[in-house]
């Protein structure tokens, strides 16, 4: 049921991406979502970024008009939160690759904290497109013993280039129990095959259009799943099942479009 | 009750316990997933001519377990691009209604001609869509316009056509007659009670529409009480829908004078096997209310 | 908001939160009850001109803690008896509204007359009863005969006359027009909507009329829709009910439209201090809502 | 919330009164009620004379139509139940008088026998119209060291005449910590004013037209109490708040009528 909270804060963490913390309770799971509703404006899923205790955060990335809305917010303005929904990341590999593309590195902080204080090697890389894009750079490099490798489209930090290369080099170096992602569907798509290739069980957390996140109206229908109760995290191998993966996605008609 | 032997009017049904339409119906495959799931039929979500991307978020508001609202908005992929969907359900097996709106007589016939060639076993007119005629109304509340689009979509297509009642009105009754008399093969009743939730806090509509449907069980003594006048009133098959989400509750629509029923909300709060479950279950009870198969248990709560 | 300083149109009360119609309604000394409770004021049992015993029981049916059934019947004890009750309510300081029922606007007329040497501040029309022209149907539900009844008491009496709506309907903004063109000082709005009951077991309706109407919590959103739909369209000030259990729900009618509120079921599941407790909570969501007075949150989730 | 429930026995305990039982579970305590239903029949307020364990009873005495049918009840006839509702018995004073007049019985009954239980020392006055009225005088009788005094309108047992002059004499004689009535109203109308002349603390159980039991529709109304919630037991200091005590009911109109 949504609940009407202030936000307390706006943290701006690039310059398209601000994280909104506020009150919420309900327990969550790394790899999560909340619908946040922006009233007058839009009602739209966000990975929770912070996850732990009574105060929950998203991290949000200017992309369409709602979205760019959200970069202008103040403190104390009232958002309706509701979730959280879906299935989280499972925390238990020992060894685990953190792969973030752009604003879906949101997703993977929690995640990836969460299995290094539960014991877990983190080795995380990250990818934006340029060096100020870098999405939790800091929060990630403060994970004790936890090493963030860089890309960036234009080589304003890091390697010149795309993550996925990153990700590659990591694969064939070291060894990993599960390969953790989120960021455009094609880098993740290539990251599938790239651990399918080297047998590490592959995770992707997937964006979908969603309306009611219950279940219900097929606006996220993925395959046999719906990304809202089945997802958004899913395995290589439940990938392997859809189709639409890296190739489609539905707009807000339900009409297959380029993803 | 042996598998293919459940019939509503002319179409035979491994059983009686549908999808209901909006319901896991955009794609073909979660169509094709429901009907894995245990539904006798799946129904499609309602196809218009051109695609609509349906009203913009709040689309949904969650009261309780025993309640929903939505204003979806009817988004739909439009009559051109959904056949490739339900051609996908019927690759894997299932049986689909095709789910109908348009605006007028001419529109839901000329949608009917369509949606006949894609292969579906029965069309569902969603008659709950905007009217021109009356200010705040839906088409589906005027006996004429029920009359009419029922005639002008039975006579394009040969296959059955069932009529699906708004309890948005004073009388059910008079509308299904509308729909017997114009040549519907099948009444589904009901779709969603016109509702609304505000957030206090904010002073303002929570869905993004303002007024939206009720569904889930709240809706479930309201959609019996329809069925129930209906059954008294017309002769074609009545398929029962809202609220239902035990075999108990798809039976007391079947006592009430349903032929078959649908399920929605449930879908979402219990998850698909509801489908499967509501089904098997339904089936106990009609054994163990004593009648020898579920044509006899049909509107058995009426006084003889 | 100070005692007294509250109105619907020309009446003032202590505060805008009425007992329903129906609820402690059959003896003046309840009525008094639910006044000392603390509510603005009470609205009596519908009154018919003889005396009604009402359906046999079972008359209610509870589904849950979101809503219930009921077919009592209209029992009353005839507007010979019943002034001998308000005369007591009144007695004990309790503002009454008198309801009436009548088949017809001849009668409804003749027990307005009646009603209005009984000393009630207010009269509400009762129009969800069975209408001879329509078979099936409430009179309630048809424009012309709301119009015409409302019109007949109107000029039978000089007190406020307030027309109480049904949900039953495809348009109940229409409906309150016509009562608003009558001559109507109010719309109340909503009575319950059209639901049955059946028992699984022996296959029967539970309630011994077969249809009831549905209250408490679940008949919120319809009643919420009714008042919105009603408020874009009248000028005249809206009585909400339906479900209202909380401040919270009556602050949602007031955000919707309503200008006052009545309360029903609750008094049941919550005991008649919810009265008094929706009241002063009310106050509190107004102030904290940021309107100066109840006036200015009427109708606030409107877009303006 | 209602319950189908078959009729486990129908045992006659009087030419024109039975008790049926059946199993529900729910807790309940002497003094409460139940709705029963007859299908196709009619839906009556009936006190639990068997208050104890998953099964439960009630004991219905033919009065009209609907009653009179009761008495032809077959085992397994499926009967609704919903309740119990109502205010039970204070089952605290330690020497109780019960007067029971015709079916009032069937709600002392389990209430006597609750007391004596916890130790308390029962006294029972029974009336009826003749000898073989007489209800659940064996049951009271079992009491161990209680002792049933008896009178009849006939003189077919015990005193010839009203159980009212009984319990005068008992209220002479003995010292009572409450006395607890059901019967006629008129009766209890008198044996309000015997226990309060003796400054005898007064209980008892009333009955009048019931539709909801829940406290809505006022078909109970007794001055400013409602039998199904306040009631159905009064103590005499809430009885004098009762104008219509002993003089008026209401029909099911809700028009008052003499009791
Ligand atoms: C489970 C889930 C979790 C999500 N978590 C986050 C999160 O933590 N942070 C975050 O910023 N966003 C997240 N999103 C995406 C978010 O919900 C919005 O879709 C996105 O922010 C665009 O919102 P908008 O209304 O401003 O853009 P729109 O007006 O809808 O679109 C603006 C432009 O961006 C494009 N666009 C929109 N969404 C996407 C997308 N998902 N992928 C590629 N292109 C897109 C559109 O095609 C359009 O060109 C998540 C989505 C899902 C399904
Ligand atoms: C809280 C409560 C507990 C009750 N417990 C029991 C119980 O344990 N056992 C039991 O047998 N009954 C009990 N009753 C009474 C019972 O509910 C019925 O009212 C009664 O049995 C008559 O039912 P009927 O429909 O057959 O009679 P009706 O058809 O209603 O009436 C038949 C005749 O009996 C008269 N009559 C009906 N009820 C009464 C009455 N209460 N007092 C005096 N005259 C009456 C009528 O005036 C009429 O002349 C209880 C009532 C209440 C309110
Ligand atoms: C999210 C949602 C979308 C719906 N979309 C449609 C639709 O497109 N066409 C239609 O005829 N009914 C639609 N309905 C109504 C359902 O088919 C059904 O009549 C109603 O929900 C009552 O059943 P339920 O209580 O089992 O959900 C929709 C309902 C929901 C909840
Ligand atoms: C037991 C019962 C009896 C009622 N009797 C009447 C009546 O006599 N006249 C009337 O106008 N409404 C009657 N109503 C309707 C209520 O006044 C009210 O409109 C409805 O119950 C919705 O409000 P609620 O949800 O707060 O109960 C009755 C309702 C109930 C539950
Ligand atoms: S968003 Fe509606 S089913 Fe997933
Ligand atoms: S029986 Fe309805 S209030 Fe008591």
């Amino acid at each position: 049921m949504r609940v009407v909270v202030p936000v307390l804060e706006v943290v701006p963490e690039t310059p398209t991406t601000v994280t909104l913390t506020f009150p919420y309770p309900p327990p969550s799971e790394p790899g999560q979502f909340v619908m946040v509703w922006l009233p007058g404006q839009d009602e739209l899923p966000m990975s929770l970024s912070q996850t732990e205790g009574p105060v929950k955060g998203v991290t949000i990335k200017a992309m369409g008009e709602t979205t760019r809305n959200v970069l202008t917010l103040s403190r104390g303005t009232r958002i309706g939160i509701r979730g959280p929904y879906g299935r989280p990341f499972d925390l238990s590999p020992r060894r685990v690759l953190v792969v973030g593309g752009g604003s879906g590195t949101a997703v993977l902080a929690p995640a990836a904290e969460a299995a290094h204080r539960r014991g877990s090697t983190v080795t995380v890389a990250l990818g934006a497109t340029r060096a100020e894009e870098l999405l939790f750079y800091r929060r990630l490099s403060s994970m004790e013993g936890g090493q963030v490798h860089v890309a960036t489209d234009d080589g304003s930090a890091g390697e010149h280039g795309f993550v996925t290369v990153v990700a590659d080099r990591l694969l064939d170096t070291g060894d990993y129990d599960a390969l953790w992602t989120c960021g455009p569907e094609r880098m993740m798509e290539k990251l599938r095959a790239s651990a399918r290739a080297r047998a590490v069980p592959f995770f992707a957390s997937v964006e979908r259009q969603m309306k009611c996140s219950l279940g219900l109206c097929d606006a996220c229908a993925f395959g046999p799943f719906h990304v809202c109760t089945d997802g958004p995290v899913f395995s290589g191998a439940q990938l392997e099942e859809v189709f639409d993966f890296g190739r489609f996605k539905r707009d807000a008609s339900g009409s297959r479009v380029p993803p | 009750m042996a598998e293919g032997s459940f019939r509503v009017g002319s179409l035979r049904l491994r059983n009686p316990v549908l999808l209901a339409s909006g319901i896991w119906g955009e794609s073909g495959r979660s169509l094709a997933e429901a009907y894995r799931a245990g539904a006798g039929a799946v129904v499609s979500k309602s196809i218009g001519t051109l695609p609509r991307v349906g009203y913009p978020n709040p689309t949904v508001e969650v009261l309780g377990p025993w309640g929903m609202l939505n204003a979806m908005g009817l988004p739909n992929p439009g009559m051109e691009r959904y056949p490739e969907e339900i051609a996908e359900a019927r690759a894997l097996g299932a049986p689909v209604v095709g789910s109908l709106f348009g605006k007028d007589a001419e529109e839901f016939a000329s949608l009917a001609q369509a949606m006949a060639r894609t292969g579906v076993v029965a069309l569902e007119l969603n008659l709950s869509c905007p009217h021109a005629k009356g200010y705040g109304s839906e088409l589906g509340q005027d006996p004429d316009a029920v009359r009419e689009v029922v005639r002008a979509v039975r006579s394009a297509v040969s296959l059955p056509v069932w009529a699906k009642i708004t309890p948005n009105t004073h009388d059910p009754a008079g509308l299904a007659e509308a729909a017997e008399g114009a040549g519907a093969d099948a009444i589904t009743a009901i779709n969603t009670a016109r509702a609304l939730a505000i957030d206090p806090t904010l002073a303002r509509p929570v869905l993004a529409h303002g007024t939206g449907g009720l569904s889930g069980p709240a809706l479930k003594p309201i959609g019996l009480a329809c069925v129930w006048s209906i059954f008294e009133r017309v002769r074609i098959p009545i398929v029962g829908v809202g609220g239902i989400t035990t075999a108990e509750d798809a039976y007391e629509y079947i006592l009430a004078g349903a032929r078959a029923v649908q399920v929605g909300t449930a879908v979402s709060t219990h998850g698909v096997s509801v489908l499967g479950t509501v089904a098997r279950g339904l089936d106990d009870w009609v054994r163990r209310g004593g009648f020898p198969d579920l044509d006899h248990a049909v509107g058995a709560a009426h006084p003889r």
